[in-house]
Formats: structure tokens, C-alpha cells, sequence
């Protein structure tokens, strides 16, 4: 396992471990079952979606709409799911939609050549104003199946589905990354686009893809918020992509393309939240999760440009 | 057919100069945040009492951006409207605009919250309906011959509004059991955002036996957070504030639902309280400075009397009759400005 | 007709061609759009996206970027108000925010700069940073303006003769000045250089992290001249101010023709997105258009103009 | 400065890279009115010593003399502020700039209220470009220019004001003849006002043109400091080699029958106009053109890389109108690039990923690399080509750029090939791999491997080539076959 860790990453791994011992030492709750599980849920579907944007980010493209799409797959589940009362009908409704948005945003970077961050930030103005014309209200469980509860709510002993939904598509994404051309053709296309290209990579394909593979994990994101929200709530989600991004960053990718591991994007959402989690735990004002992370994100960035001076 | 609907306006136009008011023909309102369920229902009852009265009604919406709402305001008196109905985004930040209106002779009315160098607002008083929930759940716990409240409190610290129902909540419960908050946080008044943060506290403390939400989505964020940790609801206690759209209809409605008390601010009678005012300030008919609109305690027994609710084609219903009916206060218990 | 080709195909009078048809269209559509009356309201509306996009647009230019502005409008908002109500003076007010500005340019600067952080990351950590802050100080709670003042309420919301708004005329002045710097002064052509490439800027013996710095403090100041002119426009320090203002400015600045990537675009351009988005969000408000359609336009507009922009360059 | 140059002296230079140690005890003397020669292969330590001159690196050790009294450069501004102007190999200009705001980008001209005096700069670039020799448009981005006209600027950027020492760094390497002719007579008068040149070059018959002095660098060291009257091709290459090379290299006369690729009728929207020619199985085909002939953009079409406007390739009987470069390296075609940097490299990837891009599906099995099967290919090559590395797993950007090129050639020749593009394989790389390159290449062309070869080395192309195209303007202009191709001829071809 060990071997995985690349210098950024013990860098963060250390930086969690002492903040669990600090939050432990001050209160013991932290390591409660309870708390591990209520900070794992929250993270997980943040890591699902960052699963997707660590590809974005370094094939060299992002994705703001995200959030957006985000509260609106979970009005479109929930009404599909209503008026059919068909779980698979309502998934296959969000699958598709975010198939859609995931080719749209794809095609507009690639064949409008729009970049991404301007595209994206126009699509996240679209999904925002569009949703509410879609459904002005809020759409609520009226189906009540047990098993969409169980998606948000549920545990698998003593785990939380989410968390095990999480667990699940983790390896295809380490495995992806690590271990298939498809992660150096990501890394490729970030790092040099006219060199991968001209090494016979269609960079276009590979982007959409990049799109493609975020929207739909934001589907399957989307699903988790809409079971534990009960609702399918417009405006929902609101600044997910920050986070998102925010954590992505944290764990060592470049914004710039070309350099990026699950792992470390794993270990930046895991410190944000457990952050998160200690401000609350702590009692600490609220107003300080916006701060901490501020500080952190710039601190462990600096420490990740110290060590790559040291390298070259 | 030209010269038909033609007819009808000189004959329409001419019966209202007769009367002794004449109707303002165009109202403009700002809404703070025009895709929130609490003011879909608000502009709902708005539009209502302007369609009785003849009155064409234009909405912008400032989407929580408070520099869009000076400009809006700008835009609107340059549409000419004979009253400018507003939510402010933030209640200090319309202090500008009222002097620009005053300068522009554009009567305002404001939604919400009192702000300096205003003429009128029509709001209900958030003190005192979190203190009617407060006051309901009181009695619940006396009932269950519980002794003490440990409160959960999912509130929103941007908005003085939210911080008064708090408030009025706690101190409510107080006249009948002690109370204890045992969580104070910042649910952003979002669904989502409530479930995590509120799991987080539950995760830190979970001996809770009543949840308080300053909306509907932070109350049921909250109880949302207290299922998927997987706790009995037993002994719990809801409650909610604002019946801001079907919701707590829903919740309610369940079988042993924890969710039992809803702080009922009728969002829809805001809005058609609003459009009278709005009219008698155009009139120039004395206005109070304050019209406290009907809040009140709603639970699954008393909920039919003001809303008829339709679960399977998730509608509601208001009755204005029966909502004008409630006895109101004519001055809030406690005001921003108290905090 | 070489030379006309050529003429049109600069990008800023694409973009002025695209602005007049949306005018038009305007005026022809709402009986309200075209009257001197909100042409000038627009025009002081403007000016609050257009003198941070000036500085945004330097920055970008520079090669660098800053997305911590829509909080630093709320931030340096506080000092503002908070000495204009213990001293009774305006302009010692301004002089100080405008300093805080100056400072937290001068941070964000530092922190990429020297530390050699990359700015994207800085000011997105500043972003959380300064909102955090704002909201710990306020206690999430306006700081309304006591002193009510005629002079601070004119600065955002006066008309000089009653008809020209003082906030457009400021935005202008700043526009105009910033125009020339950029195209004719040795300091401007510097920084266009550093955006462009930044090593050969090295190689000619300029001072990178010195200009780099400069037009860190330019973007935060000129942020400060908004955050002054939203101040009386809203009479507060208001910790809700300058929510997504940054969005605002990418999307006006990117439209208006300015590479994110640094050393590509004018500040002619610029002002025309932010003229552009302005008027439209202006003319569909005249239109009644409902605000949910008004966001999905914006979109689609953004992507249309933008992705016309880059297959025209494509194309050459 | 006020006083007048006489010498510049590097005394004992020393520049060490964690792990390399760059320069080690060099030496070198620049006299008023000289030209003197630095020369060796790629990795020698050239562009380091040129970097410290222009205070974009400081040294370690060692001292730097100017007239005699020992000066201080710590950054581009004291370089600058001592007259030491540096033409970079790779154009170091602003491409948004306008000529004459790119040669004044050191210091624009100002007017009396401090804003930049256009009218001045202009007329002033107009009267130095003409002083020269050269006529340009003083207004033209730079971005709209050839390479070669970039080149031109760099050159009089660097000399438009008080220069004291003039380094150039392969300044020929994208000039036309005419244009080097020019650039030797601007020497000349850099010369006789007591001007000091280091002019870096691979080119040796240059050096015997405008020389007078030889310094050649070999590892990082000093080899040897020789007049020019003293010395000779042969003793140079061996100073750089290190052993005793032949540079001759010839191919006999064949003749082929089996068509490996056939180009019908092709146009771009840039540039192409109509180009046909075939290819044929273990042909080696030459192609020469000026600057701005549209060489690369051949390669590039043909390669897929730029959309094609109409026209067709047909390769083994597969014909194709619409393409990309997945079609084409599916069908066996590699494309070894001019531009290392900006379109050969990935930065972020070390040698054995760079080398196995294109080939990843060789080590797959079930989607999963073999990075074992990898590392082994990779080191393979790397010991082949005797490529300069501790390991396969150093990331490129840390190589000289003839081991990057040795690389890039690898990334193509361990897959299976039919048909290898090479646009300027030999730009900037040493003699010594310059000489294996070829070798190399012939001996692909034995094995059956159709090469496309586009380079500007004149000899290199007629000692290699089966047949040559010439191109002008976008459009074939002639077609030699080997018997008949001679420099003389070609230039009339290519002028046209």
C-alpha cells in the first residue's frame, strides 16, 4: 500500500493524522462509530464526484457545473421515481440526463473550443435557471420505496451505503488511473495536448470522456443526496464544485493538468471534512469552515511546490 | 374585437375613477430570492389579490445578489410602477434605494424586515412564531411528562429573521420545561447542508429530544440527519418553521412521524396582505408601519382548517378566509434591533 | 478589402457589432430599454463589474488571476463603513479601504509570487479566507452606514446634472485610464509581455515578480473601488456583498476577449463584455423575462459569443 | 560602461545540478572585434555557460572579466547593463507583439510624458532593420512572421543598442542561404565596431567562414581553445566526438516497386496546395523547402494532425478522406516533430512513459499495463542509442535535448512501423548522435520502413534521400531522383 503513496501524499496523510489526534485528544466522541460514519457519509459523495474531477483536472479541463447538476439529478429522481414508481426507471431518467449534460459540456470545449472553466460556468447557469423551469417546488418522496432510503440512509454493518457505493467505484478509478493507458492518456493530454495528439491520441475523445465520467458520477452523487435529503431540492448542492475542486487541489492535482492521483484527491476531501467535523465537534464558530480550509488549501499547496523545487 | 376590448377598458377604467380609490395600475415587486418555495407562495398570493384587483403585477428577482436588487430597483421605477414591493436580500442594504424612491416620488413597500427611512412593511413577526412552535412543542414534552427540552437547534445566523425565531423558540419551551440548546448550527437553510451539519452534531452529542429547524428544509434536514444515523424516533419532536411549501404536509402526514409542530407563517397571506397594503399606500390611506401578517402553531390536527392538501397530486390549497381570520398581534414581541 | 476583412475580424469590433444587435434588439423590444433615463442607470449599474473587470483583465494579462475579489468586496466593505462611522470622514474611510485592498493584493502577490503558489489556488484559498473572516467579524450582521452621508450616498447612486451617474462616470475615468496604461506606457506593454512569456520578460531584464506584484495590487484595488461604489449603492458593509461576483468578472472579462492564459486581450474588450452582459441582463428585466430563463440565457449566450470568438480564431 | 570593450573573459566556470555536474572548470575569452566559436555536442554544456553569461543562472564557482576587472551577474538586468545580448536558439520573442515593440522590449522609447513614443520606435526599428539589411514590417505581429524572419529579430533586438558582447546560439539553424549570407555580412560589421561574438554552431564550414577563434566543450569541460588557422574539420569533430568519426555517409542506388503510400491531390485551408507523391516500401523520400514552403504542414496534414480541405492518402489499398492521427498510427505511421518542446515532450511523464505512449496496447493484457514488459522495452532503447540516463524512470525534461530527440525517435521505432515521418530529426543534435540518427535511419529504410524525411541539412538529405521533393509556396515544385539531385538544383527549385 505504502508504495502508492506518492511524497505529496504522506505530506496529507501525515497532516490527517495529526489533525485525528489533535480532534481526539479534545474530544473523544471524534472516534466514535457514529462520527466516523457521519463524516465518511458526507465525504463520500464528495469523493465520487472528485473521482471525476481529478480525471478533469488533469487531462487540464474542469467542471463548475457540477453542483448545479447535482440538485438537479436529484429533482429528476425524485419525480421519475414518483410518478413511475420505478427505481431503475428513475436511475436510467439520471443516467441518461447526465450523459447528456457530460457530452454537451464535452462538445462545447471540444468542438466550440470554449474553455472549460468559461463553458462549464455557462452550463452551471443553464442546469441552475433550467432547473427551476423543469419544477418550480421542490419534488418529495412520494413513492416511499425502502430502498431509495436505504441508498442515502441505509448501513451494511454498521456502514453507510453511501460510503459503501463510495468504496465500490474507488478501485475502478485507481485501477483506471494507475494501472490502464487511460490514465496516461489523461496525464498526456494535460501535460502536452499537441504532443499527445501527435501520438496518435484523439485528445477530444478522451475529454469528453473526462466530461462524461464526472456528469455520470455526479448521477450516482445526485442519487445518495436525493435519498438522504428525502427530496429532490432545487438549489440544493449549492458551492459543491468549490469543495469539489477545492479538495481535488488539496490533493496534489495541478490545475494545470498533468499530475493527479485518487489517493491524494481522497486524502484532500477526508482532511476538509474532518475540518469540517471538528469545527462543529469542537464548537468552535461555524464562520471557521470557511477560513480553515482557506489556510489549509494555500498551506499545503506550498509545501507541495517546496517539495517539487527540492526534486528538480 | 378591437374595438370590443377597447370598449371595455374606457368602460372598466371609467367605473374605477368613479370609485373613491383608484387602483394603482402597475406593482412592481423584488424578491430576495424568487426561486425559494416560501416566495413562490408569497409572490402566489401577490399575484392573487392583484388579479382581483385589476392590477398589473411584474416580479424581478434579485437571486441573493444584493447589488442585482439596487439595479432591479432602479429598472423598476424606470418601468414607471406606481408601487415598488421589496424583499430585501439584506434589510441595511435597501437603505439607498428607499432614498433614491423617495427622491423619485415611487412609494415602497418592504417585505420582511424593517429598514431605515421606510414608510411601511408587511411582515410576520419570526419571534413570535418560533415562540407559538416553541409554546406547542412546551406543551408536547408537559404531556409526556418530560422534564427537560435538549434542543438541536438548525438555524441560520445570516438572517436576524432566522436568529429572532431561534430565539422565540427557546424561550417559548422555557415556560414549560427547561430548555437546553444543546447545538446551535448553521444550516445555511438548505436541505443538504442541514443533514451534514447536522450529523455532525448528532455524531458529537445525540441526546436530543427536540429538533428546530428555521425553515422547513433545515427541520427536515435535521430529522433527515437524526434517521440516516440510525436513532429511535420515539421521543423525538420536530418541529419546523414557515410552511413554506408542501413539505411539512408531507412529513406530517406520515404515520408516527417525530415531525409535529410546524410554525405556520402562510406565505401565500403574506403576499395578499402585502398587495392590499401596497394599494392603500398608493391610496395614500394611513398605513401602519408595521402589518403583522397571521403566524401560527400548525400540527396534523389543525393544519386542514387553513390548507387543503392534496398528497397524491402534492398540491395545497390556502384558505385566505380562514387565514385572515387569525388573531394577529399588532407589534412583534421582539424585533432585529432586540437582538 | 484585405483591410476590412482584417478589421472585422478584430475582435473587438466583433464584439461591438454583437453588442450594438443586442441593442437594438432591446430597444425595439421594450418600449422602457431605450430611454436616456436607463441607459444611464445601466451605465452606473455597470460600473461596479467594470472597474473590478479592468483590474481582473490587468491581472489576466499579467498572466495571473484572482478570484478572492467578490469577498474582498465584502471584506474591504468593513473598514469603509466601520471609520466613516467613528470618524465622521468619508474620505478617510476610502483612503483606508482602498489600503486594505492594496494589502491583501499585496498578500495574495506575496503568497504566488514569491512563494511561488500557484495564484488560482492562492486566491481560492483567499476567497474562503476573506468571506470566513467577514462573517467572524460581522457576526454575519450588516454594518449599515451611520454617518448617511450626502456625499458617500451620491458616490454609488448621485447623477451629476441629475441625468450621468458619479459611479459611471468613476468607472469610466478608471477604464480610460487604465486603456492608456495598458497600451502605451512602457509599465503596460511590460506586463502584456510577462503574460505573454514570461521568460523572455525575464531575459530583457524585467523585474517579473516586482510587475507581478504590481498588478496583483492593481486587481485588489481597483476590487476596492467597487467594493466603495457597492458600499453606497447598499448602504452597509454587508457580508452577503459580492457573493459569485467573481463568476460576473470571468464571464464579462473572458467574453470581452481576455486568454485566461495570460498576454492575449485588451481592456476595450473587456468593458465590452461587461457592457454586453450588462445590457442584456438589463433588457430582459425590461422584458419581464423570468429570472430562472434569464440565468439559462446568460449561459447559452456565454457559450455562443465566446465559442464564435475561438472558432473565428480557429479559423485564421 | 562608458569605457570602450576590449575583452570578456569566463575564467574556471563551474555549474552543478543535483546530480550533474553542468560545467566543470571551463574557460573562454571573448576579444573586441572577434568572433569566437564555442562549440560541442548536445549536453556539453553550452546553453549552461551561455545561461550564466546572460544571468539566467548564477555560477558556483569561477570568475567572469570584463576588461580585465572582475564583474558580478546575478540577473538578466546586470547582463544586459554590461552589453552581453544573447540571440536564443529557441525564438525568445513576445508572439502578440508588434517587430519593432518586440526588438525595443528591453526599453521601449518614451515621450515627454512618459508614454511610449510609437512614432520613434517605429521609425527607429525601420532605420535598424534597413541598417542591416533587412526589410520587414516594423508594425506585423510577430505571430503572422516565418521562423526565419523571427530569427532576424531576435538578431537585431540584440544589437540594436550598445552591445558590448553578442552571443548567438545556432543562429542558422532555420535561416535560408540568402539570409546566412546576410547574417555573416552583419557580423562583419559587428566586427568592425569592436563588437565581441560567441557564436554557437554545429555547423562547422560556418565556423571556417567567420571564426577566428575555436573553444570546444565536451561534458561539461573544457577541451580545447584553438585559432582557427590552426585547426581543422577533422581535429574539431574529434575535440567534440572524443574518438574519430566518419561523417560521410552514403546510400546506394535503389529502385522500388511497391507502393506504400499514395497522397492524391492534397490541400489545406493554411497552406497545401494540391500535393501528390508516393511512397514506396523501404524508400528513404527527401523533402526540401524554405521557410514557409509548408513542409511541416505536410507532415502534419498527412499525419492527421491538421485538418485536410479535400484529397485523399490511400495506404495498402486503404483509402482515406477524412482522418486523424489515431487513423494514421493505426496504420502504422509515426511523426518525429521539430518542435521537441512544444509538441514532442511530456514534462510530466519520465522517459519509458514518454517513449510508450503511442504504444501502450503492446504491454496491455486485460486493460492492464505490463509495466514490467515496459520498463525492459524501454531501457532497450535506451542503451541502443546510448541515451544519456540513470534510469528509465528520470522524468525527460531533466535530458539534453539530443537525448530527448533519441527518445521521441524510440516513442516510434519500438512499435511496429510502416512508415516514420521525420521533420528536422537532426536539428540541434550533436554530431555524434547526429551521425547514429542516420545511420539509424538508413538502415529502418533496409529493413523496409518507408521514411519521409524533411530537413534542411543539404547534405544529409542528398546522401540519404532515394528521391527529393521540393516544395514552394505550399506546392511541389520539383521531384529529383538521386542521380540527378544536386544542391545547385534543388536551391533553383526551392527559390522559385
Amino acid at each position: 500500500m505504502l508504495k502508492y503513496f506518492k511524497s505529496n501524499e504522506s505530506i496529507l496523510f501525515f497532516l490527517l493524522i495529526i489533525l485525528c489526534i489533535f480532534l481526539s485528544f479534545y474530544n473523544p466522541q471524534f472516534y466514535s462509530i457514529q462520527n466516523i460514519n457521519s463524516i465518511l457519509r458526507s465525504s463520500s459523495t464528495v469523493m465520487i464526484v472528485a473521482f471525476g474531477m481529478t480525471i478533469l483536472l488533469t487531462s487540464g479541463e474542469v467542471d463548475l457545473s457540477v453542483g448545479a447538476l447535482m440538485s438537479f439529478v436529484t429533482v429528476i429522481v425524485m419525480d421519475v421515481i414518483n410518478i413511475s414508481g420505478s427505481l431503475f426507471l428513475g436511475f436510467l431518467a439520471v443516467f441518461i440526463f447526465c450523459l447528456m449534460i457530460g457530452l454537451i459540456n464535452g462538445l462545447v470545449r471540444t468542438m466550440l473550443n470554449v474553455n472549460s472553466l468559461i463553458a462549464t460556468l455557462a452550463m452551471m447557469l443553464i442546469l441552475q435557471g433550467s432547473v427551476y423551469i423543469y419544477s418550480m417546488a421542490a419534488i418529495y418522496n412520494t413513492h416511499l420505496l425502502p430502498f431509495f432510503t436505504f441508498i442515502g440512509q441505509g448501513f451494511v454493518f454498521k456502514i453507510p451505503m453511501p460510503v459503501i457505493i463510495m468504496l465500490f467505484i474507488l478501485p475502478f478509478f485507481i485501477f483506471l488511473l494507475n494501472y490502464t493507458k487511460y490514465g496516461r492518456y489523461f496525464t498526456a493530454i494535460g501535460s502536452n495536448p499537441s504532443s499527445s495528439s501527435l501520438s496518435g491520441i484523439n485528445n477530444n475523445k478522451f475529454k469528453i470522456l473526462g466530461f462524461v465520467i464526472t456528469s455520470l458520477l455526479v448521477g450516482v452523487a445526485g442519487i445518495i443526496l436525493a435519498s438522504l435529503m428525502d427530496t429532490g431540492q432545487q438549489g440544493s448542492a449549492k458551492g459543491f464544485e468549490l469543495i469539489v475542486i477545492a479538495a481535488v487541489l488539496l490533493g496534489g492535482t495541478s490545475f494545470k493538468g498533468g499530475s493527479g492521483t485518487v489517493i491524494g484527491t481522497i486524502l484532500g476531501i477526508l482532511i476538509l471534512k474532518v475540518i469540517d467535523n471538528g469545527i462543529i465537534l469542537m464548537r468552535i464558530p461555524q464562520e471557521f469552515q470557511l477560513v480553515v480550509p482557506g489556510v489549509i488549501l494555500i498551506l499545503a499547496v506550498y509545501f507541495d511546490t517546496l517539495r517539487k523545487e527540492k526534486n528538480v | 374585437m378591437k374595438i370590443f376590448s377597447w370598449l371595455m377598458t374606457v368602460i372598466v377604467a371609467s367605473t374605477l375613477s368613479f370609485s373613491s380609490f383608484a387602483n394603482p395600475k402597475k406593482i412592481g415587486y423584488i424578491v430576495n430570492y424568487g426561486t425559494h418555495e416560501w416566495y413562490q407562495n408569497v409572490i402566489f398570493g401577490l399575484q392573487s389579490r392583484a388579479d382581483e384587483l385589476g392590477i398589473d403585477f411584474e416580479v424581478m428577482d434579485a437571486n441573493l445578489d444584493i447589488n442585482k436588487q439596487t439595479a432591479m430597483a432602479e429598472d423598476f421605477m424606470t418601468k414607471a410602477v406606481d408601487v415598488l414591493i421589496m424583499t430585501p436580500v439584506n434589510e441595511e442594504g435597501v437603505v439607498p434605494i428607499l432614498r433614491k424612491a423617495k427622491a423619485d416620488g415611487t412609494p415602497v413597500v418592504l417585505e420582511g424586515n424593517p429598514a431605515k427611512g421606510m414608510t411601511t412593511l408587511f411582515a410576520i413577526c419570526d419571534y413570535d412564531a418560533g415562540y407559538k412552535a416553541g409554546d406547542a412543542v412546551g406543551r408536547i414534552l408537559v404531556s409526556r411528562g418530560e422534564t427537560e427540552a435538549r434542543v438541536m437547534d438548525v438555524g441560520l445566523p445570516l438572517l436576524s429573521a432566522t436568529v429572532l425565531r431561534s430565539l422565540g423558540f427557546m424561550e417559548a419551551i422555557a415556560k414549560h420545561v427547561d430548555a437546553v440548546k444543546v447545538h446551535e448550527l448553521d444550516g445555511s437553510g438548505m436541505i443538504d447542508s442541514s443533514v451534514e451539519v447536522a450529523s455532525a452534531a448528532l455524531a458529537a452529542d445525540s441526546n436530543i429530544n427536540v429538533i428546530y429547524g428555521i425553515n422547513d428544509g433545515s427541520a427536515l434536514g435535521g430529522l433527515q440527519a437524526w434517521r440516516a444515523a440510525g436513532l429511535p424516533e420515539n421521543d423525538l419532536i420536530v418541529a419546523g418553521t414557515g410552511a413554506e411549501g408542501l413539505a411539512f404536509l408531507n412529513e406530517m402526514t406520515k404515520e408516527n412521524t417525530p415531525y409535529l409542530v410546524e410554525a405556520a407563517m402562510f406565505p401565500e397571506g403574506v403576499g395578499y396582505t402585502g398587495m392590499n397594503l401596497a394599494v392603500d399606500l398608493f391610496n395614500g390611506v394611513d398605513v401602519p408601519e408595521h402589518k403583522v401578517t397571521p403566524t401560527l402553531a400548525l400540527t396534523v390536527h389543525n393544519y386542514a382548517n387553513y390548507y387543503s392538501f392534496d398528497k397524491a397530486g402534492q398540491t395545497r390549497q390556502i384558505n385566505f378566509e380562514n387565514v385572515a381570520n387569525i388573531p394577529t398581534e399588532t407589534k412583534c414581541t421582539k424585533y432585529a434591533s432586540d437582538l | 478589402m484585405n483591410r476590412l476583412y482584417k478589421y472585422l475580424n478584430n475582435g473587438e469590433v466583433a464584439l461591438g457589432i454583437i453588442f450594438l444587435i443586442i441593442f437594438i434588439f432591446f430597444s425595439f423590444a421594450s418600449e422602457y430599454f431605450f430611454s436616456l433615463r436607463n441607459i444611464m442607470n445601466v451605465s452606473g449599474q455597470l460600473s461596479i463589474i467594470l472597474i473590478a473587470s479592468v483590474g481582473f483583465a490587468v491581472l489576466l494579462i499579467a498572466g495571473e488571476v484572482d478570484i478572492s475579489i467578490g469577498s474582498l468586496l465584502a471584506f474591504v466593505a468593513i473598514p469603509l463603513v466601520q471609520i466613516m462611522n467613528h470618524t465622521e470622514s468619508v474620505m478617510l474611510g476610502i483612503i483606508v479601504c482602498i489600503l486594505f485592498g492594496a494589502i491583501i493584493g499585496l498578500i495574495n502577490g506575496f503568497l504566488s509570487i514569491y512563494l511561488g503558489i500557484s495564484s488560482l489556488i492562492v486566491t481560492l484559498g483567499m476567497l474562503f479566507i476573506l468571506r470566513g473572516a467577514v462573517y467572524l467579524y460581522t457576526g454575519q450582521r450588516p454594518i449599515s452606514d451611520e454617518l448617511y452621508s450626502d456625499f458617500f450616498f451620491n458616490i454609488g447612486n448621485g447623477k451629476l446634472f441629475g441625468t450621468i451617474p458619479y459611479a459611471a462616470l468613476v468607472g469610466i475615468v478608471i477604464l480610460l485610464i487604465f486603456i492608456f496604461i495598458m497600451k502605451n506606457t512602457s509599465y503596460g506593454r511590460k506586463l502584456y509581455a510577462i503574460g505573454g512569456n514570461a521568460e523572455v520578460a525575464r531575459l530583457a531584464g524585467y523585474n517579473i515578480k516586482l510587475l507581478k506584484l504590481s498588478a496583483f495590487v492593481i486587481c485588489s484595488v481597483l476590487s476596492s473601488v467597487s467594493a466603495i461604489l457597492l458600499a453606497s449603492r447598499i448602504g452597509s458593509a454587508n457580508h452577503v456583498a459580492g457573493d459569485l461576483f467573481e463568476f460576473q468578472v470571468v464571464a464579462a472579462v473572458v467574453l470581452g476577449g481576455v486568454s485566461l492564459a495570460g498576454g492575449i486581450g485588451t481592456l476595450t474588450g473587456a468593458a465590452l463584455g461587461v457592457l454586453i452582459l450588462a445590457v442584456i441582463s438589463n433588457g430582459l428585466g425590461m422584458l419581464n423575462v423570468e429570472s430562472q430563463w434569464q440565468m439559462v440565457l446568460n449561459g447559452i449566450i456565454i457559450i455562443l459569443a465566446v465559442g464564435f470568438d475561438e472558432l473565428k480564431r480557429r479559423k485564421n | 560602461m562608458s569605457n570602450k570593450f576590449e575583452s570578456l573573459s569566463l575564467q574556471n566556470i563551474r555549474k552543478e545540478f543535483p546530480g550533474v555536474l553542468a560545467l566543470d572548470n571551463v574557460s573562454l575569452k571573448a576579444e573586441a572585434g572577434k568572433v569566437h566559436a564555442l562549440m560541442g555536442e548536445n549536453g556539453a554544456g553550452k546553453s549552461t555557460l551561455i545561461k550564466i553569461l546572460s544571468g539566467a543562472y548564477t555560477k558556483d564557482a569561477g570568475n567572469i572579466l570584463f576588461n580585465g576587472k572582475e564583474i558580478n551577474i546575478t540577473s538578466p538586468n546586470d547582463s544586459l547593463n554590461y552589453g552581453i545580448k544573447v540571440v536564443y536558439q529557441e525564438i525568445s520573442l513576445i508572439p502578440e507583439f508588434t517587430v519593432g515593440e518586440n526588438i525595443f522590449l528591453e526599453k521601449f522609447p518614451l515621450n515627454r510624458l512618459g508614454a511610449i513614443d510609437w512614432k520613434k520606435l517605429y521609425d527607429d526599428c525601420e532605420k535598424l532593420l534597413q541598417g542591416i539589411g533587412f526589410n520587414l514590417d516594423v508594425r506585423e505581429k510577430v505571430a503572422n512572421l516565418s521562423i526565419s524572419e523571427q530569427q532576424i529579430i531576435e538578431i537585431a533586438r540584440a544589437i540594436f543598442q550598445n552591445a558590448s558582447v553578442v552571443v548567438m546560439d545556432e543562429p542558422t539553424s532555420s535561416l535560408t542561404p540568402k539570409e546566412i549570407d546576410k547574417l555573416f555580412q552583419v557580423i562583419e560589421r559587428l566586427k568592425n565596431n569592436d563588437i565581441s561574438i560567441i557564436y554557437i554552431t554545429h555547423k562547422i564550414d560556418e565556423i571556417f567562414k567567420i571564426a577566428s577563434d575555436v573553444t570546444v566543450l565536451r561534458d561539461g569541460k573544457f577541451i580545447s581553445h584553438r585559432n582557427i588557422n590552426d585547426t581543422s574539420e577533422e581535429i574539431l569533430i574529434q575535440d567534440m566526438v572524443g574518438r574519430k568519426v566518419d561523417q560521410k555517409f552514403e546510400r546506394p542506388l535503389n529502385t522500388f516497386s511497391e507502393v506504400q503510400m499514395n497522397v492524391k491531390n492534397l490541400s489545406t485551408l493554411s497552406k497545401l496546395d494540391n500535393i501528390s507523391f508516393k511512397l514506396h516500401r523501404g524508400e528513404i523520400l527527401g523533402f526540401f523547402g524554405l521557410m514557409g514552403a509548408g513542409r511541416t504542414e505536410l507532415a502534419k496534414a498527412i499525419f492527421g494532425y491538421d485538418k485536410i480541405l479535400n484529397g485523399k492518402i490511400e495506404i495498402q489499398g486503404n483509402v482515406y478522406e477524412k482522418f486523424n492521427t489515431q487513423t494514421m498510427v493505426n496504420n502504422g505511421i509515426g511523426y518525429v516533430t521539430e518542435d521537441r518542446k512544444g509538441e514532442g515532450i511530456i514534462n510530466d511523464m519520465n522517459l519509458r512513459e514518454n517513449m510508450s505512449l503511442p504504444s501502450l496496447g503492446l504491454f496491455e493484457k486485460f486493460l492492464i499495463i505490463n509495466k514490467v514488459k515496459e520498463k525492459k522495452l524501454a531501457n532497450q532503447y535506451i542503451e541502443k542509442f546510448e541515451v544519456k540516463t540513470p534510469s528509465s524512470e528520470r522524468l525527460i525534461t531533466l535530458l539534453s535535448g539530443g537525448n530527448q530527440q533519441k527518445i521521441l525517435l524510440s516513442r516510434w521505432l519500438l512499435r511496429e512501423l510502416k512508415i516514420i515521418i521525420l521533420d528536422e530529426p537532426t536539428r540541434g543534435v550533436d554530431i555524434g548522435a547526429k551521425t547514429e540518427i542516420l545511420k539509424l535511419i538508413n538502415d529502418l529504410a533496409k529493413d523496409g520502413l518507408s521514411v519521409i524525411l524533411m530537413t534542411s541539412e543539404m547534405n544529409d538529405l542528398l546522401s540519404l534521400s532515394d528521391r527529393i521533393i521540393v516544395m514552394a509556396g505550399g506546392k511541389i515544385s520539383k521531384e529529383f531522383s538521386k542521380d540527378i539531385a544536386t544542391q545547385e538544383e534543388i536551391f533553383k527549385a526551392a527559390a522559385i
